[in-house]
């Protein structure tokens, strides 16, 4: 169960208290219906899926209930940063 | 006529005496989620200091997010409308019960489910966290006893979980 | 190829075993083939085996990282079957069962196929019409599974706890006889042993680190850390790491990567005649020939390649075991491992062509890619060899991410109302 | 010394015997025995037989290491454990343990037939054979393996013992309670750290329990530690498993060394965060291998000294040793000091240490330098060994009644492997040792490498001038792993460790490799021609020793599997007797059976009380969200397909959910309280998905909206008051809302109160007659809903469950998510066109809807079904098709998702999605099931009062 440091609470709680939500930074676009079929299969399915560094999404679910961005490496596991949704990609 | 009709808790109103813990079921309170994108929005309506680091909790509000309060009132206390302001304010007194832990074994009781390092929570902190797979809020109200909040429908499992523990 | 069999067994024991051939030589990559997979697990190796056997393409390398079946093919729990829902999964899946039937005697050799039926539980009143609704068109697609009461469940499975009072009371199952389990290990050797006496070269601790193509963009060869190697025809079958590839070839793919464990107890005499699965309480379980229960866990919620999962994970899925099978708490549990699963939207494979020319791909087995094995490697050399999909591959293209012609068989089991 | 047990000596207490079973024989031991040490000392060396070849087999260990001695424990019904190490196993008055993998006995075993046949049986034999004929394959050779195979009998009854779980958190983990953990403990001790210290043994001092001159410090230090308020003590506690960020997974046995079993759990699962973490869990020693190593009577040096020291039981009265390492010699001087009888000193070194020979020549004990033992007489128990002197090959016999291996010593890594710490190899060691930490961690003592057992030579296996392809040397006791197997495996072409031990499964046993896997790396190299880091090492994985479920899953037994919601008004349904059905998390009443009622009949009863007059239904299951703020009608704009700003408070609105693929997700009426305050309602299972799903645009793509989302499900009880009496009923109970039907319209929402309770009064119905839905807090539902109950008497008011009310909507034609819809579903597959909202430039899923395929032609549309035989209800899940007549597979064009038998109409009706089904409207289709196909033709859904005039009073 690995512990991570949630940016609201500012400070690090099980994993449990979380839900992960899928890959970061990728916005939901303005006009939907003016993507084409292929920007928003990109925007629905496509994913970085990385080995090594990787942008992911938590949510604070049993704790402060916010969702919240982190840098993680999937192959350690290891997370290098974590930050409010809304902050600059790191 | 409400007082006619019978209030049914989801747990046993006779608390659980065990070696060294006490559980029992607080009396009804009022209970409120506060939003707002800023603590002074809820100060104007409630013209009280609401705490802003998430965790704490002062005049029965406690911070649990970084735009979410949740209060709790005696029962019977009035509550000042918001309607129009960028504030929300729901009503959420029923959904939940309190369990109250009390005694020197309180937090090992709680530990036996809760993943939190107890003896970095201190008193009056309070947090939405889970036991086991259940959400509750837990609330240190002094050294050795705690309020868990806990909504309805799970409080009857919460309760065995508990007590089972509180047993061995 | 030394052949196998009893005969073969006995004339080397007078001899002390002292002069069986390797059973596979340990190639060193030549300049090029006509072919090459990316990946040697089941479903790399059976591709290079149908390559050569079905399509007389024997110029073929076969190029794992590590040692060949060490990846998913030798940490899944073996369940095989094939009473999916959708007429695509039903076929595909169907395809791979009928050839796993009589596997060990094309092969020659014995991967342990054990037709013991996989039985899957219905809980409350939506798993019972979700698995009448398999059933249903399992019959009328000429896939054999039957409805069980919980009594005719239990008579299968006696450690079936039926008690009405359970919290996920048995409702009934639906029974795959034709389903079962295959010795793991066995599948990929045995592909590996046939495949190398058709002329196909298997390379291991040989890793892709570049897909080289030409200027049009066809696939000319790959970059390996044992030196480039040249082929038009490139099949990746490389499980959790398919993205990692892909992106070699500059291709963005609709997968995640997720942890997957598995444990076995200790072995213990025969007590489990078949693989139980439930859906709803989130275990399955089978017993081993060796004696172990060898139980699936769920993945972990998070991205990773670490092939390292959670205690909490596990504490869930044995939690969920002794409630469906009592009798089995105070067995122990003896190993835990963890298998990277590669996941698509729809949790259904990509199995086919790829924008690249020459770049083939088949991923995205999730978590039930080993029963798939032998049809997975069959159709993916098909697709290679014709340059087109086979008809029971072609609906598991990438472009159904695209159009929105999804084959959805968790969806389709729907959510509880 | 009587029998083995020695005079004096050993910690257990004399005092206290304790009478035991074995196998029906009764014997003594004492108060601190292990049943090893017990059986021992009675002279039993015969433990077990081996997995494959069923040879007879003693000790090899004194600890979890033990491969051979495994046993089965019988405490009565349901308490039956197999495969338990004798080892591990403190004996108690009554105890009852017995052998394994036996038949008829374990002295005389017909299993042992393999053992003959073991030429035949080489690594893999399964893979080169029984194929043919085909068909025995299923029928006769599996079942043969199956049965040959497995150690204990699997228990046949449910475990009646409890286990429990906890979380823990210190600053300083210790595992291993030897000298190594107990000085680390001792040195942070008086540091205010939260301090836990761990070991497997029944008592602390590890190692030093065999050593009686470091016993005086030994109790100092337990006295000192179990003294310090901010240490913590934990014994019979096995740190299996290191997980992510120094969280470990501890199982601590707290009732099997009772003899009474008491009303407390039989284990504790702990699962700790420590900031730090010490790993003090010592090395463990290697067998040598030669022919006929695992005669029983061979066992490891150290355990001899351990049987000695610890337990005061010699394992033979004329000791010889086979070492390879100067421990084995320290072992013997100190065994002549306990006054245990000695042989001999055979080591395969040329020379050693003269400090060893010298105190060797002082206690007369006859020394054999570059020999080794190249044969063990005797079956059942060491009768005597050859040795050959590799000088002049010459082969001599020495009598001994047990014989000693001490091939060296190998670190237990297996937890800092766990935790992804990397290892490096030590030649001088031959042992693989921790190198980089991954967490903060650090190996101290003997499991990192530091020992001063002395130094040792590091062989593959002794030389003999026998034929090695003819006799078995072991390497992995338990599963009957030779050193002809390995080198086998590497003939046949398997190079990867991995492979060499898949393919002879050496290591893979209870005892996962602890003595095996270093000699077969050392035997795999020589093969090989490699040294061995270039061969590599297997993972080690948890559990460090296997674990019993029961504890992993703690104390979710039974009840505490998993929470059952249930409603304030479930306990009414109890008490009446209704029957249940779990949904999602809840449980729900499905329907009220009368006396001798089935579900048909009390169905029927309940759908046309709902018709004729009135029925009452518990609702509160359903989803609630609170929808607060300036921005709450443009946010729910953004999310449901429909439009929501011009909604006038005090009416409802239907609401469609779409996920971002455009498919349904959810459903719902919700109802506008105030310009900015809605009540949102979900499906039952929904609601937390809901919930997420609507937290995480908010969030994340729309954080301008000053909206906020508030969980009030389980605020409100709600009752569903169904059928033209339903507001004769409400009248006199309500205060403050006028019930006519011009002021209180279908779809709207007025607050006031009911009995005196504050009341959220919906006027909606998914039952298509009058109807109320009323939200109460949860606490006054039971009490509102006897008040319904008694003032509905006069209408015959009925309550009605789940069952009927599936009937009802049905007849109205409302889906139910999840059932008519799964999750590949459209508004325009499921005939929802009115809900979406044209003109709106978007809302979540609206750019998905035209996307190829979802435009196309032929997708699954929602229909009904009226069977030609009205009789005839279909079954939910059955396939459509157009021909009947075509050969399988058939071609489907759809299937029924609901189906019930409608008491109202007299008749049976269905729904099913069907490819192109709206325009198929009159069609015939057919529905093949076994022995008998059904036709039907499309009709709409709207089965019952298609006008919806009985809304309207």
């Amino acid at each position: 169960m690995i512990l991570i440091h949630c940016p609201y609470c500012d400070e690090k709680r099980p994993e449990i208290e979380f839900a992960n939500a899928g890959q970061a930074h990728i916005a939901r676009p303005l006009d939907p219906s003016g993507q084409t079929d292929a920007e928003w299969e990109a925007y629905l399915f496509i994913r970085a899926n990385p080995r090594g560094r990787h942008h992911e999404r938590w949510r604070h679910v049993h704790g402060c209930g916010r969702f919240f961005n982190a840098v993680r490496d999937t192959v350690t596991d290891k997370f290098e940063a974590t930050y409010k949704a809304g902050e600059p990609r790191r | 006529m409400s007082d006619a009709l019978i209030r049914h808790e989801p747990v046993s109103e006779t608390p659980c005496v065990a070696h060294g813990v006490r559980i029992s079921l607080a009396p009804p309170m009022q209970r409120y989620t506060l939003r707002a994108r800023y603590a002074q929005d809820l100060e104007r309506v409630f013209k009280v200091k609401i705490p802003s680091k998430i965790g704490a909790s002062e005049g029965g509000i406690m911070c649990l997010g970084p735009d979410e309060w949740y209060l709790r009132r005696q029962a019977g206390a009035t509550i000042p409308t918001s309607e129009g302001l960028p504030v929300a304010v729901a009503d959420v007194s029923e959904r939940s019960i309190c369990l109250v832990i009390e005694g020197p074994r309180a937090a090992e009781i709680l530990m036996s489910g809760c993943p939190l390092d107890l003896d970095q929570f201190a008193v009056g902190r309070a947090t939405r966290t889970i036991y086991e797979t259940v959400e509750i809020i837990l609330i240190r109200e002094a050294e050795d006893r705690f309020h868990v909040e806990v909504w309805r429908s799970f409080a009857a499992w919460l309760w065995m979980a508990m007590t089972t523990a509180a047993r061995h | 190829m030394t052949r196998f069999s009893a005969f073969s067994l006995f004339a080397k024991a007078l001899s002390g075993h002292q002069n069986w051939p390797e059973q596979w030589p340990d190639a060193a990559p030549k300049p090029a083939y006509d072919a090459i997979i990316v990946g040697g697990g089941g479903h790399g190796l059976g591709a290079a085996y149908y390559l050569a056997k079905k399509y007389g393409i024997t110029n073929v390398a076969v190029l794992e990282k590590g040692w060949i079946g060490g990846g998913n093919t030798g940490r899944n729990t073996t369940i095989i079957r094939s009473n999916y829902l959708y007429d695509e999964s039903a076929h595909l899946y169907d395809h791979a069962v009928k050839l796993w039937d009589g596997l060990s005697q094309e092969l020659n050799y014995n991967i342990m196929f054990s037709k013991r039926g996989v039985m899957m539980l219905a809980h409350n009143v939506h798993d019972v019409q979700s698995l009448q609704r398999h059933i249903n068109a399992n019959r009328l697609n000429g896939v054999d599974n039957e409805w069980l009461t919980p009594e005719q469940a239990k008579a299968y499975c006696p450690p079936l706890n039926i008690s009405p009072d359970a919290r996920h009371p048995v409702l009934g199952a639906a029974l795959q006889r034709r389903g079962g389990t295959a010795r793991h290990d066995s599948v990929a050797w045995g592909y590996a042993r046939a495949a190398a006496a058709l002329g196909v070269d298997i390379i291991q601790n040989c890793a892709v680190t570049g897909i080289r193509r030409d200027a049009n963009g066809a696939v000319e060869g790959v970059e390996t850390t044992r030196g480039y190697i040249a082929s038009k025809r490139v099949g990746v079958s490389a499980a959790g790491n398919t993205s990692v590839i892909m992106h070699m070839a500059g291709l963005d793919f609709p997968l995640e990567s997720y942890p997957l464990q598995a444990l076995v107890s200790e072995p213990i005499k025969p007590t489990f005649p078949c693989v139980v699965m439930s859906n709803t309480v989130h275990a399955y379980m089978s017993q081993s020939d060796k004696g172990e229960l060898v139980i699936g866990a769920g993945t972990d919620q998070y991205v990773s390649y670490s092939q390292r999962g959670a205690l909490h994970i596990v504490e869930h899925t044995l939690a969920a075991i002794c409630e469906i099978f009592p009798i089995y708490r105070r067995m122990r549990m003896l190993r835990t491992w963890g298998g990277i699963v590669d996941v698509t939207p729809d949790r259904s494979p990509i199995l086919g062509k790829t924008p690249v020319k020459g770049l083939y791909v088949n991923c995205g087995w999730g978590t039930g890619g080993f029963k798939a094995t032998p049809g997975a490697g069959d159709l993916l050399a098909y697709t290679m060899a014709k340059d087109e999909p086979h008809y029971i591959n072609a609906p598991f293209n990438l472009d159904r991410f695209r159009n929105g012609r999804l084959i959805d068989e968790a969806a389709a089991a729907a959510v509880a109302h | 010394m009587t029998g083995f047990r020695l005079e004096t000596g050993g910690r257990v207490d004399r005092s206290q015997p304790v009478r035991f079973h074995f196998d029906g024989k009764t014997f003594q031991g004492f108060a601190g025995d292990s049943l090893a040490s017990a059986l021992l000392a009675n002279g039993v060396m015969l433990f077990g037989r081996s997995f494959k070849y069923h040879r007879p087999r003693g000790l090899v260990a004194a600890g979890s290491e033990e491969p051979n001695a495994l046993i089965s424990v019988n405490r009565g019904l349901g308490r039956f454990t197999p495969n338990l190490r004798a080892t591990g196993v403190e004996i108690h008055n009554g105890l009852k343990a017995f052998s394994q993998n036996r038949w008829p006995s374990l002295e005389m075993d017909f299993g042992a037939i393999n053992d003959r046949l073991g030429m035949f049986l080489p690594a893999g034999f399964y893979n080169k054979t029984f194929m043919w004929p085909r068909s025995f394959w299923d029928k006769v050779y599996e079942p043969a393996i199956r049965k040959m195979a497995g150690l204990g009998d699997a228990p046949t009854a449910e475990d009646p013992d409890v286990y429990a779980s906890t979380y823990a958190h210190c600053d300083l983990l210790i595992i291993g309670a030897g000298p190594a953990g107990i000085d680390a403990a001792l040195g942070s001790m008086d540091s205010n750290k939260r301090i836990i210290l761990m070991d497997e043994q029944d008592e602390l001092g590890g190692g030093a329990l065999a050593d009686p001159s470091l016993w005086p410090w030994l109790e100092r230090s337990v006295k000192a530690l179990s003294d310090a308020p901010n240490v913590t003590i934990l014994t019979r506690t096995t740190a299996f498993g290191y997980y992510h960020d120094n969280f470990i997974g501890a199982v601590q046995r707290l009732i099997d060394h009772l003899p009474e079993i008491e009303d407390m759990p039989r284990e504790k699962l702990w699962r700790i965060r420590a900031d730090e973490v010490v790993l003090a869990q010592g090395a463990i020693e290697r067998p040598i291998v030669f022919g006929g190593n695992d005669t029983p009577g061979v066992m490891l040096s150290s355990a001899a000294k351990v049987y000695a020291n610890r337990f005061g039981v010699a394992v033979g009265k004329a000791l010889a040793l086979m070492a390879s390492h100067d421990s084995g010699w320290h072992d013997m001087f100190a065994l002549a000091k306990a006054g245990v009888g000695i042989s001999a000193i055979i080591d395969v070194r040329e020379s050693v240490d003269s400090a060893l020979m010298h105190e060797a020549d002082r206690l007369g004990i006859t020394v054999y330098l570059n020999h080794g033992v190249v044969g063990v007489n005797g079956r059942h128990g060491v009768r005597s060994v050859d040795i050959c002197d590799y000088g002049n090959q010459q082969v001599r016999r020495i009598d001994t009644d047990a014989l000693l291996m001490a091939g060296g010593w190998t670190p237990s890594v297996h937890l800092w492997s766990h935790s992804k710490g990397s290892l490096k190899w030590r030649d001088d060691l031959g042992a693989y040792v921790p190198d980089q930490p991954n967490e903060n961690v650090v190996c101290v003592g003997g499991c990192s490498g530091d020992w001063d057992f002395g130094k040792g030579a590091i062989i593959d296996m002794l030389p003999t001038p026998k034929d090695q392809s003819r006799i078995k040397a072991f390497v992995d006791f338990q599963n009957d792993v030779t050193a002809k197997d390995i080198k086998l495996a590497v003939r046949e072409g398997f190079r990867s460790i991995e492979h060499i031990k898949r393919y002879t499964t050496n290591g893979m046993a209870t005892d996962q490799g602890k003595t095996s896997n270093l000699n077969g790396l050392q035997i795999a190299s020589s093969a090989l021609n490699q040294p061995v880091p270039d061969i590599g090492l297997t993972s080690f994985r948890p559990p460090y020793t296997p674990q019993t479920f029961g504890a992993l899953a703690g104390h979710a037994k039974g009840a505490l599997f998993q929470p059952t919601r249930t409603t304030n008004i479930d306990s009414w349904a109890q008490a009446h007797g209704a029957v249940f059905e779990l949904v999602a998390q809840w449980r729900r009443a499905r329907y009220f059976p009368k006396p001798n009622e089935n579900m048909h009949a009390a169905v029927n009863r309940e759908c046309i009380a709902v018709r004729s007059s009135l029925g009452i239904f518990d609702a509160s299951t359903l989803g609630k969200i609170e929808v607060v703020g300036p921005d709450a009608a443009e946010f729910l704009n953004r999310m449901y397909t429909n439009p929501w700003k011009a909604l006038e408070p005090g009416r409802c609105r239907y609401g469609l959910l779409l996920k971002e693929d455009g498919f349904i997700t959810d459903d719902g009426v919700s109802a506008r309280l105030a310009h900015d305050r809605f009540h949102l309602t979900t499906t039952t299972g929904g609601a937390a998905r809901v919930l997420n799903m609507m937290e995480d645009y908010l969030q994340t793509e729309w954080p301008d909206l000053d909206v906020w989302l508030t969980s009030t499900t389980e605020q409100y009880a709600v009752i569903a008051l169904q059928g033209p009496n339903a507001r004769k009923v409400l009248e006199p109970l309500v205060e403050g809302i006028d019930l006519s039907a011009e002021a209180f319209p279908h779809m709207a929402i007025r607050e006031g109160r009911i009995c005196g309770i504050e009341t959220r009064l919906f006027r909606v119905s998914f039952t298509g007659e009058l109807g109320f839905e009323i939200n109460v807090p949860t606490a006054y539902g039971r009490a509102v809903w006897e008040q319904l109950m008694a003032q509905g008497a006069q209408y015959d008011i009925t309550p009605y469950g789940t069952e009927a009310m599936h009937v009802l909507r049905a007849e109205k034609g409302f889906i139910i998510v999840g059932q008519d819809t799964d999750g590949t579903i459209t508004p325009f597959d499921a005939g929802l066109d009115w809900a979406v909202g044209k003109k709106k430039p978007d809302f979540v899923g609206k750019r998905s809807m035209a996307r190829p395929d979802i435009v196309a032609p032929g997708r699954k549309q929602l229909v009904g079904l009226l069977t030609d035989d009205p009789h005839i209800v279909l079954q939910e899940g059955a396939q459509i098709v157009a021909d009947p007549n075509q050969p399988i597979p058939m071609t489907m064009i759809g299937h029924v998702t609901s189906s019930y038998w409608s008491e109202t109409l007299g008749r049976s009706i269905a729904m099913a999605l069907v490819a192109g089904g709206h325009d198929m409207t009159g069609d015939t289709l057919h529905i093949p099931m076994p022995g008998k196909t059904h036709t039907a033709k499309v009709s709409g859904v709207v089965f019952y009062d298609p006008k919806g005039a009985r809304l309207n009073v």
